[in-house]
């Protein structure tokens, strides 16, 4: 069983309970054991891109420090989160101004320069887990599944600084789909923004977002979408009723692994 | 902020080569907030490098942008708009009294599937 | 005693404006052995060079020290303005006070002090010269010709037809190039094939010229005048004296199903095979990877047709050693990876093209006779979107950041073309800017907008969607509306990037010619000398130096075989004195310097040397053949004993400039 | 000698007269500053430029060298500076015995057509040394200005 530091974030602890449940069961199922960063804050949902903000990335900060000091290595499953987490680090590695006044606030020995290393769930079985070995603990291949991946913006936007997969035409989650049986649906819009906090501000505008990429996936022929944000899979339930089910991708992982008692539902 | 000063933080706060814009429009092309917006991703690189900055903190259009970075990874300039954007909006809500949401505004918006995510990421991008 | 004397140019006010001339003559004046000093205006002009002649003659000096622009620019005038005053020309010495002083600093005081001390290095390396006797090589009359396209054609005809013998170097079965693959050339519509055609025939029957097609250059050596380059001609399992060109072979192959790199994919060749009907030579080919004869012995059906018994699969591929005067690079280019720009869907639609692959379209002998059909279903596109700068002027790292020049004409020509022919279409072109200068260029261009109702609208493609109908949903802007559009289109045309042949690295590093970041070869001069490399006796033709046309290519290709066939009229060279030389009392004999030579100019000899007892001993020493050192001095510093030195800049002078620099 | 602000230390530039030559040339043609203090002395191929050079600086008073030569595969005469990478590579680390600062000297690779990097790389080769202060360790007292 390998430990690594894992970053929960805020909505994995509440509206997305199953998220966090399942993606542990699922890394417990292929040797891996979460262990939950001490006093983790929010990560505030978005990177501040603006140099001059330092507050708002402090939350970040610290996790980033633990998982130094943990193993060097931190995973996440929420996008969100991986976005705010990889663009921090980034800002440590190329803004020795702003790793300066973090560290000096923080009061951190030694300080901290961005050693940490931040890793999404996806990554994890892409890159060290491996596609193979996932589809061998697959228990219920989710046979004739048409699975549209959703990757959104956070995942792989700035791709210069993420690097977690081509920013226009991913394959991650669709191998992933693939390994659980199922078959990934091919769509243009898979990394089209959903509309995200404009929730809030401008409903109607963020709708547009979200039935734009629906669409796309329906007339494609998917009958099912998956996603790691939660923010994206409420505006896509929420925002844009369609024939579509939406789900974490976590829940068609434990599904497929057998960690589910019998039904499909989350 | 007299004009020149205004554009200069921006630049600062932004890291974004606002002079390396040929007018391509492929920021525009690929923004999926284009329609809600009164001033575009281009014009908003254009007029910042005008130092015509005014304009853009009295509209809406900053508070559309969804920080997709869909025109960041397109530009072939690496000029980086979104940047520019969150750079005008944050000079915009720093000042007192700016703030576009507030916490108030909260429980209206409120239903019960929202995530908790969609109220800090709302918060930190209309607060200071 | 050595009388050296001083002249500064003001260079109009290049140099006077942040340089103090007046100020550099008083204090250069006072330094040992200057016995003259003067300003001038424009030293290059020939009353400055008077003043220099004169100066020498009137107070009989031993050497010269020029304050100027780079000696890259005029030291050679300086030298052959000595020279006519009857003063050796190395005995010149050129401070750069210009484009290393006065071009870089603003501050008067600083950039006067400056000019000072490099005008004193100068001196005291002038104070060192030893008058040099270039020594002469003679010139191989025949040229190289690497790379077969109509840059590499042209040249080789005009150097062919003043009589001097010349070989072509083509990697591929055939000559022609990109251009045998274009449809119709801008701005006059012709078709390409009916132009190029006539000159590789041209070509196959010129007793000059030989073409080594389907061939590498494996190695060059030697320096301007006498090159000695290999050649390796790939098996191509076909003898070329025997095979008649019949084609049957190629219709008797049982292996179809070999993607047909002519039409760039979108149909099928055999594993035997001739590129397309007009090839020259028109030989057949066998392609190894598909030859189930070559791969595993099974079949030679080919073989048992050919009624010339041309086929021998036994052929293996073939090294020719021969010699040239000049080497010219004619590398051409090759269209850039659109498959980096996700975002318009290449590898998800096979309706988004490239504009090559929409010549292959259009083209008679094309894979569709010429119809324009889509590549996905067949059908004829009704709703055509064309993209210019696709990867030109992009600054990222997957882009190239310069113009590819030649997007806009032939987006203009295909636009106008089909608009021509299918007048139920509708064609867009995105545009940043439309660049058309060149003769009758934008006036094509407007014909395009304005007669044949081509939508140019001003702005760029953020994204193309495709439709489980089989449509490409274009999103983009309208700059000039201010609006985002969504076009719903049948074919997407892209105009990628060109970009340099990737065997020009390679060559280039053979040629030990320079390229700059894009991987074009570097002219010599940009504007002076723009059909040379700066290496002697490389030249440059076509694309490889950078983006044109073909009217550009065909005239640049043209004045590069004037280069050429001036260099091949002499008889003699004359060559750098600037070589390595050997103190024989100092050398130990010990070969260090012999093994770092990348010329191979140094050997040794068994020689007797007269001892201090009168004795006499056979000490072996190192002796540096002037005519094959190229003087780079690698050997100067690996001589362990110090008697390797090079002249013009030997250790005593070098060491001399650091210490007037340190004073 | 007192280190004050206005230190301004003397550099010595070895230029490849194929790249780095023509490439300050060009940094002088579009006018891209550089500190007046790097004089550069013009070499056939970086590989001309013999350690005993480079230590007669420091000796004289230099307070830094560059050594400038062609791209890795684009010397003119082929391997030139690969010869340069290894000596320099072994004089920097005798001078690094003798206590010489490892930034006050430096091997780059500036190609004709590289005005803007020349410019550059000067700029940021003289901040560095103006950052260490005079040249002491090696410098000849007899040899001083003033």
């Amino acid at each position: 069983m390998t430990k690594i530091a894992y970053y929960p974030g805020c909505t994995l602890k509440n509206k997305a309970r199953a998220l966090d449940e399942e993606a542990r069961a699922a890394a417990r199922l292929l040797g891996y054991e979460f262990e939950e960063i001490d006093e983790w804050q929010c990560c505030g949902g978005a990177f501040t891109t603006s140099r001059d903000e330092i507050a708002t990335k402090l939350a970040a900060a610290r996790a980033l420090t633990w998982a130094r000091d943990h193993g060097g290595r931190v995973v996440t499953v929420c996008s969100a989160c991986y976005n705010v987490l990889k663009q921090t680090n980034a800002a440590f590695r190329t803004d020795s101004e702003f790793a300066a006044k973090v560290s000096r606030y923080e009061k951190t020995d030694p300080p901290y320069r961005g050693e940490a290393e931040v890793v999404h769930w996806f990554e994890l079985l892409r890159d060290e887990i491996g596609f193979d070995k996932l589809r061998a603990a697959v228990k219920k291949p989710l046979k004739g599944r048409k699975i549209a991946p959703y990757y959104g913006c956070l995942l792989l936007r700035p791709s210069e600084t993420l690097a977690f997969d081509s920013p226009e035409n991913p394959t991650v989650m669709e191998d992933f789909i693939r390994a659980l049986g199922a078959e990934p649906v091919r769509y243009a819009m898979r990394n089209e923004c959903c509309g995200g906090y404009l929730t809030l501000e401008d409903r109607d505008a963020a709708k547009k977002r979200s039935a734009a990429v629906l669409s796309s996936a329906v007339e494609m022929g998917a009958d099912c979408m998956i996603t790691a944000c939660p923010l994206c899979l409420y505006n896509l339930t929420k925002n844009a009723a369609g024939p579509l089910e939406i789900r974490y991708f976590t829940d068609v992982l434990a599904e497929a692994l057998g960690l589910k008692e019998g039904g499909e539902n989350a | 902020m007299n004009k020149q000063d205004l554009k200069e933080e921006i630049v600062r706060m932004s890291g974004s080569a606002v002079e390396k814009c040929m007018r391509c429009g492929k920021c525009s092309a690929s923004c999926p907030s284009y329609e809600d917006m009164e001033y575009h991703p281009h014009e908003f690189v254009y007029l910042v490098e005008k130092g015509d900055i005014e304009k853009l903190m009295a509209s809406e259009s900053i508070y559309k942008c969804l920080t997709c970075f869909a025109c960041v990874e397109r530009c072939p300039r690496g000029v980086e708009p979104a940047k520019v954007v969150e750079a005008v909006r944050l000079i915009v809500i720093r000042e007192q009294g700016m703030n576009r949401l507030k916490p108030d505004d909260i429980p209206g918006l409120w239903d019960k599937d929202l995530p908790q995510q969609a109220i800090v990421t709302a918060m930190r991008k209309y607060t200071k | 005693m050595q009388k050296i004397g001083v002249f500064v140019c003001h260079c109009g006010t290049n140099i006077a404006a942040t340089v103090d001339v007046k100020a550099v003559v008083d204090a250069l004046a006072k330094e040992p052995s200057v016995v003259f000093a003067a300003d001038y205006p424009y030293m290059c002009s020939e009353s400055g060079q008077n003043l220099i002649k004169d100066a020498i003659r009137e107070h009989e000096l031993t050497g010269v020290v020029i304050c100027s622009c780079s000696p890259r620019m005029h030291e050679v005038t300086f030298r052959r303005a000595a020279a006519s005053a009857g003063l050796n020309p190395y005995l010149v010495e050129v401070a750069n006070i210009r484009e290393q002083c006065s071009w870089i600093h603003k501050d008067k005081a600083e950039a006067t002090e400056k000019a000072i001390i490099l005008g004193r290095a100068a001196i005291a390396k002038a104070l060192l010269n030893a008058p040099l006797i270039a020594g002469e090589s003679p010139v191989t009359k025949r040229a190289l010709v690497i790379g077969g396209g109509i840059a590499g054609i042209q040249t080789a005809l005009d150097i062919a037809e003043a009589g001097f013998p010349v070989d072509i170097v083509e990697q591929k079965p055939t000559i022609g190039g990109k251009m045998a693959q274009i449809d119709k050339t801008f701005p006059t519509l012709d078709c390409s094939a009916c132009i190029l055609t006539p000159k590789m025939v041209e070509c196959a029957q010129n007793e000059n010229i030989r073409i080594f097609s389907y061939s590498e250059v494996e190695s060059v050596s030697g320096f301007v005048g006498s090159f000695t380059v290999k050649i390796r001609k790939k098996a191509r399992y076909v003898d070329e004296v025997k095979c008649t060109g019949c084609g049957l072979c190629t219709e008797k192959c049982p292996v179809k199903n070999v993607p047909n790199e002519f039409n760039l994919g979108f149909d099928n060749r055999r594993a035997v095979y001739i590129p397309f009907a007009q090839a020259i030579p028109k030989i057949a080919v066998i392609d190894p990877d598909r030859c189930n004869m070559l791969k595993n012995g099974k079949c030679g059906l080919c073989s048992r047709v050919c009624e010339a018994g041309a086929i021998n699969y036994k052929q293996t591929d073939e090294i020719v050693e021969e010699h040239y005067g000049a080497i010219v690079a004619a590398t051409g280019y090759e269209i850039s990876d659109v498959t980096r720009y996700g975002e318009y869907a290449y590898t998800e639609s096979k309706d988004v093209i490239t504009s090559l692959e929409f010549e292959r379209l259009t083209n008679a002998a094309g894979p569709t006779g010429g119809v324009l059909l889509r590549p996905s279903d067949g059908k004829h596109p009704h709703t055509i979107v064309f993209i210019q700068c696709v990867g030109s002027r992009c600054v990222l790292e997957k882009g190239k950041p310069y113009c590819s020049k030649i997007c806009c004409m032939y987006t203009a020509k295909h636009a106008m073309l089909t608009r021509e022919k299918y007048p139920d279409t509708e064609v867009y072109v995105f545009y940043i800017d439309v660049r058309t200068p060149g003769k009758n260029f934008d006036e094509f261009y407007r014909r395009a907008a304005e007669e044949f109702g081509v939508h140019y609208i001003k702005g760029a493609v953020g994204k193309i969607v495709p439709r489980a109908d089989g449509t490409l949903d274009v999103q983009a802007a309208d700059l000039i509306m201010d609006e985002q559009l969504r076009i719903s289109a049948d074919l997407v045309v892209l105009a990628a990037a060109i970009e340099p042949s990737k065997t020009a690295r390679k060559l280039a590093t053979m040629l030990t010619a320079s390229m700059d970041t894009n991987d074009f070869f570097t002219e010599a001069h940009p504007k002076l000398r723009p059909v040379e490399s700066p290496t002697a006796g490389i030249f440059l033709s076509g694309v490889c130096q950078g983006p044109k046309d073909i009217p550009e290519t065909v005239s640049q290709a043209g004045a590069c075989a004037a280069k050429v066939i001036g260099l091949l009229s002499k008889n003699k060279l004359t060559g750098n004195p600037c070589v390595a030389h050997s103190d024989e009392l100092m050398c130990n004999g010990c070969s260090s310097c012999a093994n770092v030579c990348p010329y191979g100019a140094i050997t040794y000899l068994d020689k007797e040397f007269r001892m201090p007892d009168r004795t006499t001993k056979v000490r072996r020493v190192a002796s540096v053949n002037p005519a094959v050192c190229q003087g780079c001095g690698a050997c100067t510093v690996a001589c362990p004993s110090g008697a390797m030195d090079l002249s013009g800049f030997s250790n005593s002078q070098i060491m001399a400039e650091v210490d007037a620099i340190c004073r | 000698m007192q280190v004050n602000e206005e230190f301004v230390p003397t550099i010595v530039a070895f230029c490849c007269n194929w790249c780095s030559y023509a490439g300050a040339d060009l940094s002088g043609t579009n006018r891209l500053p550089y500190p007046a203090n790097v004089k550069i002395i013009r070499v056939p191929c970086s590989c001309r430029v013999n350690p005993t050079f480079i230590l007669r600086a420091f000796q004289r008073g230099a307070d830094g060298v560059i050594i400038c030569g062609c791209h890795p595969g684009d010397c003119h005469y082929t391997t030139g500076n690969y010869y340069t990478r290894r000596r320099m590579t072994l004089l920097f680390s005798m001078l690094d015995y003798l206590g010489i600062e490892r930034a006050r000297t430096r091997v780059e690779w500036v190609s004709a057509a590289e005005g803007q990097k020349f410019a550059e790389t000067m700029r940021s080769f003289v901040k560095d040394v103006t950052a260490l202060g005079p040249n002491r360790r090696l410098e000849d007292l007899r040899c001083r200005k003033d």
